[in-house]
């Protein structure tokens, strides 16, 4: 069973060296809406500092839809994703690596990249640590969620745009709790902790439930 | 070993492809499937992967519902469709271990080499598999019949794409496997002269059925 | 070709009862919603105490709208369960309809608070908790017909919906929280101060009559549309072609 | 040469319908976007205005470049796209009829919607005017230049990089004026002529060149 | 009407494909080529087409370069390859329309739903492409041979996926259009018998280049 994780989540690693363009993509596209509201809302100190934590969230979620669509649909279009079908392994272990490669791809770049919009918005070192915490608490959740999305979309016209209609308002908690906390970092005194428990429970909340609804979904959308 | 199928029905869109299909496949049996374009072979194959779900009827093997079996039976089972599962980033190589790895096939890499020279792509093993030809990637996919140890294949129109000289390997390929005890089932529009193993015919053409058995043809 | 009469014994006997009922929730659905506009508009105050003006009225639509839509999401994602448990066509066909009056009633209700928005706030759209809520709610409805209509085969579009609406089941009440008090430190004290209370009684009556006048107009307009989704995707069985509608 | 314009346009715009529920999508999901911001950002009265430029042009960016991957790929994969290129037709023509379906698919609905964006951020009727002003000009040089990238993507295997370094960047200063511009107009006694003209000149400049360009990188990835 | 290839040579990779191969084609003639999987068959075919460049060589129809001819050579072009440009949701009538009037032959809705009924695709003709089966599909990509009015028909592998009803059907076609003074290239692993018309054959195979001419087999 752990090998079938490995496999996967090595070859889609080695596909995804092999196609750098799609990291870049991402970490692009997240670059590019960080870097536009300066340009739009002006560069008061104090607007920054107070949009900051909602920008990063949001270019983080957009980032992140963006790439769904290709999580499963070029298995899909070849043919390998009825094989892993057919494979004499747990689906949803093979879905889990899959989610953990798409992560590794699209989240974390956004983590380590990050610093840069505390950089871009005048942000107390302590809010950057913050905002990386989170991230990276958050962006995995983002992944799993949209993994189901991107299953019951498979295949469809106009998959793009309809699996982020369908995600989009699911990541709105993670939102909310993840721009919160960069928020209420700024302010002084206040504990952090409710918000990294609540993100932390949903993490682990998709970590149970979404391997299982995306391997279900996958078996829809394939017969 | 045994595989049967009971009273299958498979509608598909307002059509009714099949019905009361039944049949059973054991040791050392190949079987044809045969009919006219549209009449339900892909249909029939998936549903006996358990890719797709009869509207009604059950499969069986060895007597246990595929359903409750699941990986179970996914382990006796190799199926190769009209996609090839081929990858253009990675090599040939590549592919193939990706391929017989994730159907549980432990292999190691010399075996694989060896398998695709049998298959005729000698040299080819660090060939991207974007700069292929079509019979070639067919070539790549059909190699993991050599390393494969399921028993019961399932292969969709495998002829397809292949110049004379593979069609003819792969004919002996399907005959061994039949010989030293395997199950095959196809579809093809071109004849398969087996050489030995038995033959059961599954017609399926024009709604009727007919299952004919014989030795050989 | 042999036709299986029990299988399609649910739909048939569903089809032909859906039809004979239809009248009579119409009909209820007219006289209840008559009667609670018309004590809305004729027998409570032309103006209350605490300065609210004429336009108050429009709760009688807006409230019951607001409740229908709320109750029809939970509907729907019943019979989206019931399909995918049971694997039952016709609680999928339930689950289908539902979604679109749901999505309907969340747009009036959308819009009629808009509308007193406008009149009582000077504007049309504020990011009130509550607002925002709901329109969250139309985002999830959407989706869910949109991935609907985007699948063609039907067995692949019933399951693949179900399988959204139950994730929407756990997720919609993660939203609602999220939404209602985005700082979690405060989350004790969440309970929303349902107005009802202030509501006068004599407001309230016509209030009740026009959301059970909604909920009979969801009942009529939902089994109709079933019939409709039953014709289409039986409409080469022996049964329907029988039909006298049809021919 | 027209007769193809027509016919591939129509087929797009078939190929549309059929999926009506694609068009409302791309709305919903333009919708979707545009409430995130404030979810995220925060709804004082203020920081709305401030960012509703901003968030216009990203949510007009996101779903053009979501429906881009679209516009060429499919018709690649099943083969549409070589007999297209075998068609007794200028291939640049045909090119133009899909961009200018992909505009009033994806575009023109941006457009049409853009007003409730005001309604949303509570912005003058004014600024909603221009708004629509810029977005009618702008959201088809999106167009047209992501066709461009998209076809070179259809053929360069791993080698995309270039192509999403090349297209993010002609965006920018499509986004920096058009966002420009509806920022400007909430100011009393600003000209906006200079960023009509600039958007107007970028306009002209795609449209002479970008079939060209699509076309030829076209017959390339077809090789 | 005279197609001439004038020392080609195309390497792909680092391989060389064939070099240094000429031959020409006239009325009423047809050209099987022949080779491995991985010959080169497809890239010839591209390149005949002006889809792909050769490295050297050039390509003349009536003595022109098909580079300069550009449009007026694709105006007398017919080339179906591996893939059928159908488009699954547009229905199969919409779908041979687009086709054909792309191709710039104007024909009636009457004269397709007529060539839909001899590939034996009666009754199909609102069905959404999606749901049909691999064969049928291709059926619908031939049907466009029935109403084409192009003199060079370049066909990659037409038999694939085909049933045996339809691989008779597709031989008359051809047949046919090569005895009314048409030309045709083609690509295949089975034997095509034709019943009239001059065959030429083409082998790739191996490097080395043979040009058969004979009248029928
Ligand atoms: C687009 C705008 C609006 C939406 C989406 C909306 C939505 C809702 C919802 C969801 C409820 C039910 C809450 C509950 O049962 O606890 C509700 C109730 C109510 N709404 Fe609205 N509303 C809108 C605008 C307005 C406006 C502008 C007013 C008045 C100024 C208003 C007044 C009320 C009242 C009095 C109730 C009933 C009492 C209560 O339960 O709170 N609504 N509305
Ligand atoms: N994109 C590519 N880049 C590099 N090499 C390629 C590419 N496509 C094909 N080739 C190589 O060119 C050779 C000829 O390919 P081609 O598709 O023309 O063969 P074919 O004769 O049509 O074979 P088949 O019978 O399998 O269809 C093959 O050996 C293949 O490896
Ligand atoms: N997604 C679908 N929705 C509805 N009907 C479908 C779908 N896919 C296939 N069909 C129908 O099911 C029938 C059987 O298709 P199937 O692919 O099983 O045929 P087949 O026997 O494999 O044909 P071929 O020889 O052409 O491969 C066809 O008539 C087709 O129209
Ligand atoms: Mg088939
Ligand atoms: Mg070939």
């Amino acid at each position: 069973m752990l090998s079938a994780f490995w496999l996967v989540l090595k070859r889609d690693l080695l596909l995804a060296l092999r196609r750098r363009s799609e990291i870049f993509t991402v970490l692009f596209f997240f670059l590019v809406v960080i870097s536009l509201f300066p340009l739009g809302v002006g560069t008061e100190d104090k607007t920054l500092k107070q949009i900051a934590p909602g920008v990063v969230w949001i270019a983080a979620l957009l980032a992140s839809t963006l790439a769904l669509e290709r999580l499963f649909s070029s298995d899909y279009v070849d043919g390998t994703l009825e094989q892993l079908a057919l494979a004499p392994q747990s689906m949803s272990v093979m879905v889990l690596a899959k989610m953990v490669a798409h992560w590794l791809l699209t989240g974390l770049p956004l983590v380590l990249i990050s610093p840069l919009v505390g950089l871009f918005y005048h942000l107390p070192s302590h809010s950057i640590g913050v905002m990386m915490m989170v991230l990276l608490i958050g962006t995995p959740i983002l992944s799993m969620i949209g993994a189901i999305g991107a299953a019951l979309t498979l295949g469809l016209r106009g998959g793009g745009v309809l699996v982020s209609l369908l995600v989009l308002p699911f990541y709105l908690p993670v939102m909310v709790y993840g721009s919160g906390a960069i928020a209420t970092s700024m302010q002084q005194g206040l504990s952090l902790q409710p918000y990294f428990m609540v993100l932390g429970a949903f993490a682990l909340l998709a970590i149970v439930f979404s391997p299982l609804a995306t391997a279900a979904a996958l078996r829809i959308s394939l017969e | 070993m045994k595989l049967e199928a009971k009273n299958l029905q498979c509608t598909r869109g307002d059509r009714e492809l099949f019905s009361d299909l039944s049949f059973s496949l054991e040791k050392s049996q190949l079987m044809m499937l045969e009919g006219q374009n549209g009449s339900g072979k892909t249909t029939l194959l998936r549903a006996l992967c358990g890719l797709y779900e009869p509207d009604e009827g059950e499969i069986l093997w060895q007597g246990k519902s595929i359903k409750k079996l699941d990986e179970a039976y996914r382990r006796e089972l190799f199926y190769l469709g009209h996609l090839n599962a081929i990858k253009p980033d990675l090599t040939v190589l590549e592919n193939l271990r990706f391929n017989t790895l994730l159907a549980g096939d432990s292999v190691t890499d010399e075996a694989l080499m060896q398998a695709l020279g049998t298959i005729g792509l000698f040299a080819f093993e660090d060939f991207p598999a974007s700069q292929l030809s079509q019979g070639q990637k067919r070539r790549v996919s059909l190699a993991r019949l050599l390393v494969s140890k399921a028993n019961l294949w399932i292969l969709d129109e495998p002829f397809v794409a292949l110049d004379i000289a593979a069609v003819e390997l792969l004919q002996s390929i399907i005959a061994k496997h039949v010989e030293e005890g395997g199950m095959v089932i196809l579809t093809t529009h071109q004849e398969v002269p087996l050489t030995r193993g038995k033959i059961k015919r599954l017609s399926l053409s024009g709604g009727s059925i007919k299952e004919q058995v014989g030795v050989n043809a | 070709m042999k036709i299986n009469w029990f299988k399609y014994a649910a739909t048939i006997n569903f089809y032909a009862l859906a039809g004979r009922v239809i009248p009579f929730f119409w009909v209820a659905a007219v006289i209840l919603i008559t009667i609670g506009l018309y004590w809305g508009f004729f027998k409570t105050p032309d103006s209350l105490d605490n300065g609210m003006k004429e336009y108050y009225r429009i709760i009688f639509v807006h409230l019951g709208s607001v409740w229908m839509a709320m109750w029809l999401y939970i509907m729907m994602v019943f019979w989206a369960l019931v399909g995918l448990v049971f694997n039952t066509k016709l609680s999928y066909m339930m689950a289908s309809a539902t979604s679109i009056t749901g999505a309907l009633l969340t747009v009036v209700a959308l819009a009629t608070g808009a509308i007193w928005g406008k009149t009582s706030w000077g504007t049309w759209w504020d990011w009130d908790p509550k607002l925002t809520t709901f329109l969250i709610l139309l985002f999830i409805y959407i989706g869910y017909i949109a991935l609907q209509s985007a699948i063609d085969d039907t067995r692949r579009s019933d399951k693949a919906s179900a399988v959204l609406a139950l994730v929407g089941l756990a997720l919609v009440p993660v939203i609602y929280s999220a939404v209602n008090c985005p700082d979690p430190t405060q989350c004790s004290s969440l309970h929303q101060e349902s107005s009802m209370k202030n509501i006068e009684p004599n407001i309230m009556k016509g209030i009740i009559f026009t959301t059970l006048g909604f909920w009979m107009y969801s009942f009529a307009t939902i089994l109709m549309r079933v019939r409709n989704i039953i014709l289409q995707r039986e409409r080469n069985t022996n049964w329907v072609s029988k039909l006298k509608e049809v021919n």
